[in-house]
């Protein structure tokens, strides 16, 4: 469903992105890994249109990326960002209403929230709290929390296992595990290189800017000198 | 006399507050107090009495050219200055700052191509002002309470209640996230320039019709900002309120105590207040959490 | 870069508000003394040269007019400059002036200070075309008095202006010397444009007369408000009333009322000059016209005087002017102090026209 | 020299002076103020007064004005610092009107809107250039120094810059005593050079002046603001011949520089006479290159 | 050993939340001190009530037995508390070493009249903690970045910024709000060996909130588990990774290190 082709992106003059090139298939769960400062995020950035590459293509569904985000966000591309980006000065509620922004059947939208509520019940219990004012961990679900609002057909997610606690991340990704099964492809960049290949299909690693490995997350876990060389293992 | 004054306040405080809406609105979107507001009412005020007065329309075709030309403006005002600016992503500061020259721009722009001369609009609805008891009340006045009141609970409802309020609040924190939730910002930006446009297209006809019309005539909204700022940045509500308390103090302070003192006084009560609220009489304040 | 004065062209300077919520007045200043250039030119010049008018834009604000008044002294090269119709932008320029011996000749501007420095020391090269504050506030005071019998008045000042707070000055000293009272004196500022605050306070004393000294737009709205108010008084004001504006905005809410001001189109001498500025611009020509085009007339009489074109020759003959006939009157030099003894005229509001009643002289 | 263009260059320098202020405040510590013209009424009549009713040498009527305009400030500054942004903006906004209207309330002791006249001229080109060039000097001083760099710290994150020990309410009150006493100062030179002051002369338009001119200088550039103020002052002199359209094109490019140049001329940048040298030497090798073709 | 911070019976509330309730903590001298818990459990707060940016409704915190309750956030760390926050604060827009600069402030000790005129000890004072300044950013390897924007580094060497202005500050407690965050695994195990060095060499003690739990395992001595505020254990690791409420708060069932 997503490919992206040959893709070069920078910031100014320092280049983030160089000719990278990955796919996501209808239903698939594709991890993304790399060290700090890999391109990891700009990779994100790019497919979600927040933005713009230099050269290279994106397509959805064999169809050009629409080339501002709130149109992607129409498509099904929702983008769970780093560092959260919750707003601040919106009650979790609210924050949440917001994610739902383009559903405009009423009922579907309550029903989501109720079913994100139970997923993280720390979130009702701040419902009417300024999203500004949660702790760091219960910013990142309620981050994630939208991003599921939104109804995806791909979900991309920039380290969703920030600053959670152990008992959560494992929660997390189980989550994952819950909505890849009701059809939501997933596009995951980690850390935690174990925990992201322990659930997705397939798997790219990236180095400064550029893809140096892919396969399917067998492959990949089972390549010691690879998790040694760029996941530090 | 203590009667008069209150209405005489009130009045006064209307005319405020129907500027400040404007300002609260786009401060609750883009967190800058836009400093062309008043002179896009001052052009609302040109283009309706032009209608009027050159194009012999009728008054209420008049209205509603100004109305619908001020909210064009306004939105023209983002596309052409604000926007640029937020895409350069430069600090909110620089948004004020072209608001400032923007209104340097108007105001000459107005003399040069239209004329410094005061202009009034033909007599066409009542000036007058009807006596209840000892009390005199201007129709104008009463008009232009009526539309802060309906302003301010339609815009109250629009921001608090709607869709479209919330996209706005989101869109006012950070303008990336909410276009990633699927938020046509522009779109919306462009809706709010509209309607700040059209109160104050609204607002420049009742100001002319009341106090004539000329070039500087915009220069009134310093009171409309202050009045935002006093009830609380981005509060529509605040907004109002902080006007009408300004407009009665004005009135007061010069009617009983020293008219010479006026803003002395105003200002100095402005400013302990504020020490007391620091963000207003309705600003949320969301603390600096580490 | 300075440009070398030719030597057979007089250039004489214009400084007024040329932009800016005055410039009504600044305009047609300059328009009235371009026009009476080509007038003086048509006939052959002065002293054989042809005159050039360069106006500068003062906009009507100290630092402004003075920059523009050097401007046209250093890099203009001019031998006399006219305007400008504000008391408090001839007190920043006539220092200059003297400094640069060229004479400058104000047009409305009335305070005393404009050809006095605060010290009672003559400032030599500041002139004035118009009468001053005192006498225009005595005339009020006792034309208040005698013709219109007030008894009791009230005064609203623009606190923010220097020609307002001095005419209310001048005009309540004379008022209460004479015998009359004033009630009240409430202060605003032009700009706030409503002014019921004030008005509340004078309403219930229900004086004879209000002054209001201020500039004609805001004149209109006083009085507009003040009718709203139900106050009935007889209004008065001075030479800031003196725009046809004024009966556009203010209507019938101006009915009946008075104000002291130059001798100006209400005199028939002014008609041809009147008749040929609609033409030549095509719009109705202000007072402030008139006071160019006689600002112009006055320095050319008196370099033919001086028999020479010389800027300190002209500020002797101007000096020594006796009985030179302008439109707006005859100018009578006071050596001392350099103010012409010049009468008031004074003006009504009636049928929606201004009715000039007469004159009073000094 | 002209005296027309002497005059200019000296009220190039009086603004340089009070748009330093400005800078150090709202360039370097981003706090607005649209009062600072208030401040520099505060210099220019206390030194005026001092001059004329008490005799004081010139340079103590200065020092006068100066130092009226600093305790001033830091009162001000005390009480409503701990405001943020807009709100501190009104706070400055207001003390400008309040300072205008008591000038124009206390006729007997200011003038009152007639102005106060008579002022002995004591500034003149060579006080200004010693003046600014003193002003400038002291400003690169402070900014360079660990005040600056606490200064410029509270601008970017004032939570972090407490938590590394920065007193910020004690670094703000320096800021805008600073500015205050710029200000202070370019208000007495100012009236000992025009000789005649009127409460109009320091209003709101006159503060939103110096603001706009930093902004278009560059947000925390010195040489920014000293390149703006001269461009922002010179404009309307060259523009003065076409009267109508001068304050047109004046609002068009304080509108079309905010556009085009995101970071105002030289924002957070200096212009030192080594990217001077920089310049110089890449147009010598540019040149050379094409001479050699 | 003496105890360098204690904190006793704090309590904190939110509204009707109390998110702080009666806590209490000694941390030895020396000691590299773990502050763990489920999100939200209240780790940063306390370290905003230590720090001084809240105030505490009731309870003390010493300082080297000093009370420092109520004192102002700039006034605590100047007495020499250091610390890092959770969502990254630097000063962005100026560079690497202006960013550690600032935070030296207190060994550039000379005045107004000095700083303005560059005269008398100022040269010699600036160069003196531009060294130690270059000494702790070549430590934390960003010697060769300088001039950079701070706000431009990648986000790992943001958090070493961070730490590394921290340090400059001379604190004797230094306090680590998730510094591991948004690391993998080669790089939090590069961080233990840096903190450890820092540790050593600056004579520190720390008290470190961190969810990797390899890094807490490995560098702690000791370590205090929070849940609504409250203490649920303490202990050092060891204890700490077997205690049955530890594990099904906090840890999770399949205890995993991740
Ligand atoms: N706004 C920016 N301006 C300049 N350079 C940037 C900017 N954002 C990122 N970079 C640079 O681009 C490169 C790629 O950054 P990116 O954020 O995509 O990395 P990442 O793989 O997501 O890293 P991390 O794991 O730290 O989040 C880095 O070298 C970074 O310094
Ligand atoms: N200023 C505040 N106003 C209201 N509630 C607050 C405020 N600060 C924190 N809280 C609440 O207090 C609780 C504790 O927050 P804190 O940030 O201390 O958690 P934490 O333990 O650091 O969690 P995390 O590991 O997720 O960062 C949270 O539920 C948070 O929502
Ligand atoms: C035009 C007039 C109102 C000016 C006034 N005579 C003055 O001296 O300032
Ligand atoms: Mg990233
Ligand atoms: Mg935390």
């Amino acid at each position: 469903m997503l490919n992206v082709i040959n893709v070069n992106a920078a910031y100014g003059g320092i280049k983030a992105l160089r000719g990278v090139s990955l796919e996501v298939n209808e239903g698939e769960v594709v991890a993304v890994l790399g060290a700090n400062g890999a391109g990891k995020t700009t990779l994100l950035k790019v497919i979600s249109s927040v933005m713009k590459p230099i050269s290279g293509e994106v397509l959805f569904y064999n169809k050009k990326i629409p080339s501002v985000s709130y149109q992607s966000v129409k498509m099904g591309i929702i983008h769970v960002p780093e560092g959260r980006q919750i707003f601040p000065k919106l009650t979790v509620y609210e924050n949440l209403m917001v994610g739902a922004f383009l559903n405009k059947d009423k009922k579907k939208v309550k029903e989501d929230l109720e079913w994100v509520y139970t997923l993280f019940p720390r979130l009702k219990e701040r419902e009417n709290q300024y999203g500004g004012l949660l702790s760091g961990g219960e910013q990142q679900m309620l981050a994630i929390s939208r991003g599921l609002m939104g109804h995806p057909k791909l979900l991309l997610l920039d380290e969703p296992s920030l600053g959670l606690a152990p008992i959560i991340v494992n929660q997390i990704f189980d989550i994952l595990k819950e909505i890849r099964k009701k059809g939501t492809s997933i596009l995951i960049v980690e850390q935690n290189a174990y925990k992201a290949l322990s659930i997705a299909d397939r798997g790219y690693i990236m180095s400064t800017g550029v893809i140096e490995k892919s396969g399917t997350s067998k492959e990949l876990l089972s390549d010691e000198n690879l998790l040694k060389a760029y996941l530090g293992e | 006399m203590f009667l008069q004054q209150l209405v005489n306040g009130i009045s006064i405080g209307g005319i405020y507050a129907l500027m400040a809406t404007g300002y609260a609105l786009i401060y609750s979107l883009l967190g800058f107090s836009n400093w062309a507001h008043g002179d896009v009412a001052m052009l609302g005020a040109y283009i309706g009495f032009l209608c009027v007065a050159s194009a012999k329309l009728p008054f209420y075709l008049s209205c509603i050219a100004a109305i619908l030309g001020a909210g064009l403006i306004s939105i023209m005002n983002e596309r052409l200055a604000y926007r640029q600016i937020r895409k350069n992503k430069a600090p909110t500061m620089f948004l004020m700052i072209a608001a400032m020259g923007l209104s340097v721009t108007f105001q000459n722009m107005v003399i040069v191509f239209i004329g410094p001369k005061f202009r009034t609009f033909p007599p066409v609805i009542p000036v007058k002002a009807i006596a209840i008891g000892n009390i005199k009340l201007g129709v104008l006045d009463l008009i232009s309470l009526c539309i802060v009141l309906i302003a301010v609970i339609l815009l109250e409802f629009l921001i608090n209640k709607t869709k479209f309020g919330l996209a706005v609040r989101a869109a006012s924190t950070n303008l990336n996230t909410a276009s990633l939730m699927g938020i046509n910002i522009d779109y919306y930006i462009a809706l709010v320039f509209f309607l700040a446009g059209s109160l104050a297209g609204a607002a420049g006809v009742l100001l002319g019709l009341k106090y004539t019309v000329y070039p500087q005539m915009g220069n009134v909204s310093l009171k409309a900002f202050i009045a935002s700022v006093f009830g609380g940045l981005g509060s529509v509500r605040g907004a109002i309120i902080g006007a009408l308390i300004i407009g009665i103090m004005e009135v007061f302070i010069s009617g009983f105590v020293i008219s010479g003192l006026r803003d002395l006084f105003t200002f100095g009560l402005l400013i302990a207040i504020l020490l007391f609220k620091p963000t207003g009489l309705f600003g949320i304040e969301v603390q600096d959490k580490a | 870069g300075s440009k070398q004065a030719k030597d057979d062209v007089i250039k004489i300077g214009y400084v007024g508000a040329l932009s800016g919520d005055t410039a009504v007045w600044g305009q047609a200043g300059l328009n009235g003394m371009k026009l009476a250039a080509k007038e003086i030119n048509e006939k052959g010049g002065i002293l054989g040269k042809k005159v050039e008018i360069v106006g500068m834009d003062g906009k009507g604000n100290p630092v402004d007019s003075v920059n523009a008044l050097k401007r046209l002294i250093d890099e203009e090269k001019v031998i006399a400059v006219v305007g400008t119709n504000f008391s408090s932008c001839n007190i920043a320029m006539a220092p200059i002036a003297d400094s640069k011996k060229i004479p400058l000749i104000a047009t409305a501007a009335s305070n005393p200070k404009v050809t006095v420095d605060e010290n009672g020391n003559l400032r030599p090269y500041s002139f004035r075309i118009g009468f001053i504050d005192p006498f225009q506030g005595k005339v009020l005071a006792s034309f208040a008095l005698n013709e219109l019998k007030a008894k009791t008045a009230a005064v609203i000042t623009d606190i923010g202006s220097d020609y307002s707070t001095g005419l209310t000055e001048f005009f309540i000293k004379q008022f209460e010397k004479d015998g009359g009272k004033v009630l009240i004196k409430v202060d605003a500022h032009s700009g706030d444009n409503d002014f019921r605050a004030q008005l509340s306070k004078i309403a219930p004393l229900n004086p004879d007369v209000i002054l209001i000294p201020w500039i004609y737009k805001d004149v209109a709205l006083i009085a507009n408000q003040a009718r709203e108010l139900g106050i009935k008084s007889i209004f008065l004001g001075g030479d800031g009333w003196d725009s046809k504006e004024l009966l556009t905005m203010a209507g019938p809410a101006l009915e009946g009322c008075y104000y002291t001001s130059q001798p100006s189109f209400a005199n028939p001498i002014t008609k041809p000059f009147a008749e040929s500025y609609i033409k030549e611009y095509n719009i109705n020509p202000e007072t402030e016209a008139l006071f160019g085009r006689d600002g112009l007339y006055w320095i050319k009489d008196a370099l033919e005087r001086a028999g020479k074109v010389d800027p300190v020759a002209l500020r002797d003959a101007l000096e020594n002017t006796k009985d030179f006939k302008g439109l707006m009157g005859a100018i009578n030099v006071d050596p001392k102090t350099h103010n012409p003894e010049k009468p008031c005229s004074i003006y009504k509001v009636s049928g929606g026209k201004f009715e000039y009643v007469g004159d009073f002289a000094p | 020299m002209s005296s027309y263009l002497e005059g200019i260059i000296i009220l190039v320098g009086i603004n340089i002076i009070a748009v330093l202020g400005v800078s150090v405040l709202t360039g370097f510590t981003r706090l607005f103020s649209f009062g600072n013209a208030g401040f520099m009424a505060v210099g220019a009549y206390t030194s005026a007064i001092l001059t004329t009713k008490y005799h004081t040498p010139f340079i103590i009527s200065i020092f006068g004005g100066m130092l009226v305009a600093a305790l001033i400030s830091f009162a001000l500054g005390k009480l409503t610092l701990g405001l943020k942004g807009d709100y501190f903006l009104i706070t400055t906004l207001g003390f400008g009107e309040c300072v205008r209207v008591l000038i124009e309330f206390l006729d007997p002791i200011t003038g009152g809107a007639r102005g106060y006249a008579g002022i002995p001229q004591k500034t003149d080109l060579t006080v200004v250039v010693i003046a600014v060039i003193i002003c400038i000097i002291i400003t690169r001083n402070l900014i360079t120094s660990k005040y600056g760099r606490n200064i410029m710290a509270i601008r970017e994150q004032e939570l972090a810059a407490e938590a590394v020990g920065i007193n910020t309410t004690y670094f703000k009150l320096l800021s805008f005593t600073v500015s205050a006493v710029f200000a202070g100062l370019a208000g007495a030179l100012f009236a000992h050079y025009f000789m005649f002051i009127t409460p109009g002369m320091f209003n709101l338009d006159k503060s939103a002046e110096l603001t706009i001119t930093v902004v278009i200088g560059g947000l925390g550039s010195i040489t920014g603001s000293i390149i703006a103020t001269t461009i922002l002052t010179l404009l309307p002199e060259i523009l003065r011949a076409v009267a109508n359209y001068r304050m047109l094109l004046y609002g068009i490019s304080v509108v079309l520089i905010i556009i085009l140049k995101p970071n105002g001329l030289m924002g957070y940048k200096e212009l030192s006479f080594e990217t001077i040298k920089r310049i110089k030497d890449f147009i010598m090798r540019k040149r050379k290159e094409v001479m050699a073709r | 050993m003496s105890q360098v911070l204690e904190i006793n019976s704090l309590v904190k509330r939110f509204g009707g939340v109390c998110a702080i309730d009666n806590f209490n903590i000694d941390i030895k001298k020396g000691s590299i001190h773990g502050l763990i818990g489920p999100n939200g459990a209240g780790k940063t707060t306390i370290f905003n009530l230590i720090t001084g940016i809240y105030k505490p409704d009731s309870g003390k915190v010493l300082f080297n037995n000093e009370d420092i309750t109520g004192k102002k956030p700039y006034e605590i760390a100047n007495l020499g508390i250091g610390r890092t926050f959770q969502n990254i604060r630097l000063f962005s827009q100026l560079s690497v070493l202006e960013n550690v600069l600032i935070a030296a402030h207190k060994d550039a000790n000379y005045n107004l009249l000095t700083a303005v005129t560059h005269f008398g000890h100022f040269k010699s004072k600036e160069k003196h903690i531009r060294e130690t300044c270059l000494e702790l950013l070549n430590i934390v390897g960003l010697g060769d970045r300088l001039v950079e924007k701070a706000g431009n580094l990648p986000y790992g060497h943001q958090r070493k910024l961070e730490i590394a202005r921290a340090l400059a500050l001379k604190p004797k407690l230094l306090l680590l709000d998730e510094p591991a965050a948004g690391m993998n695994k080669e790089e939090s195990k590069e961080l233990v060996g840096f903190i450890k060095y820092v540790y050593e060499k600056f004579d520190l003690t720390i008290l470190m909130i961190e969810h990797h739990m390899d890094v807490v395992m490995s560098i702690c001595d000791e370590i205090t588990v929070l849940n609504f505020g409250k203490t649920i254990a303490k202990g050092t690791p060891k204890e700490i990774q077997k205690d049955k409420q530890v594990i099904e708060a906090y840890l999770g069932g399949e205890n995993k290190s991740c």
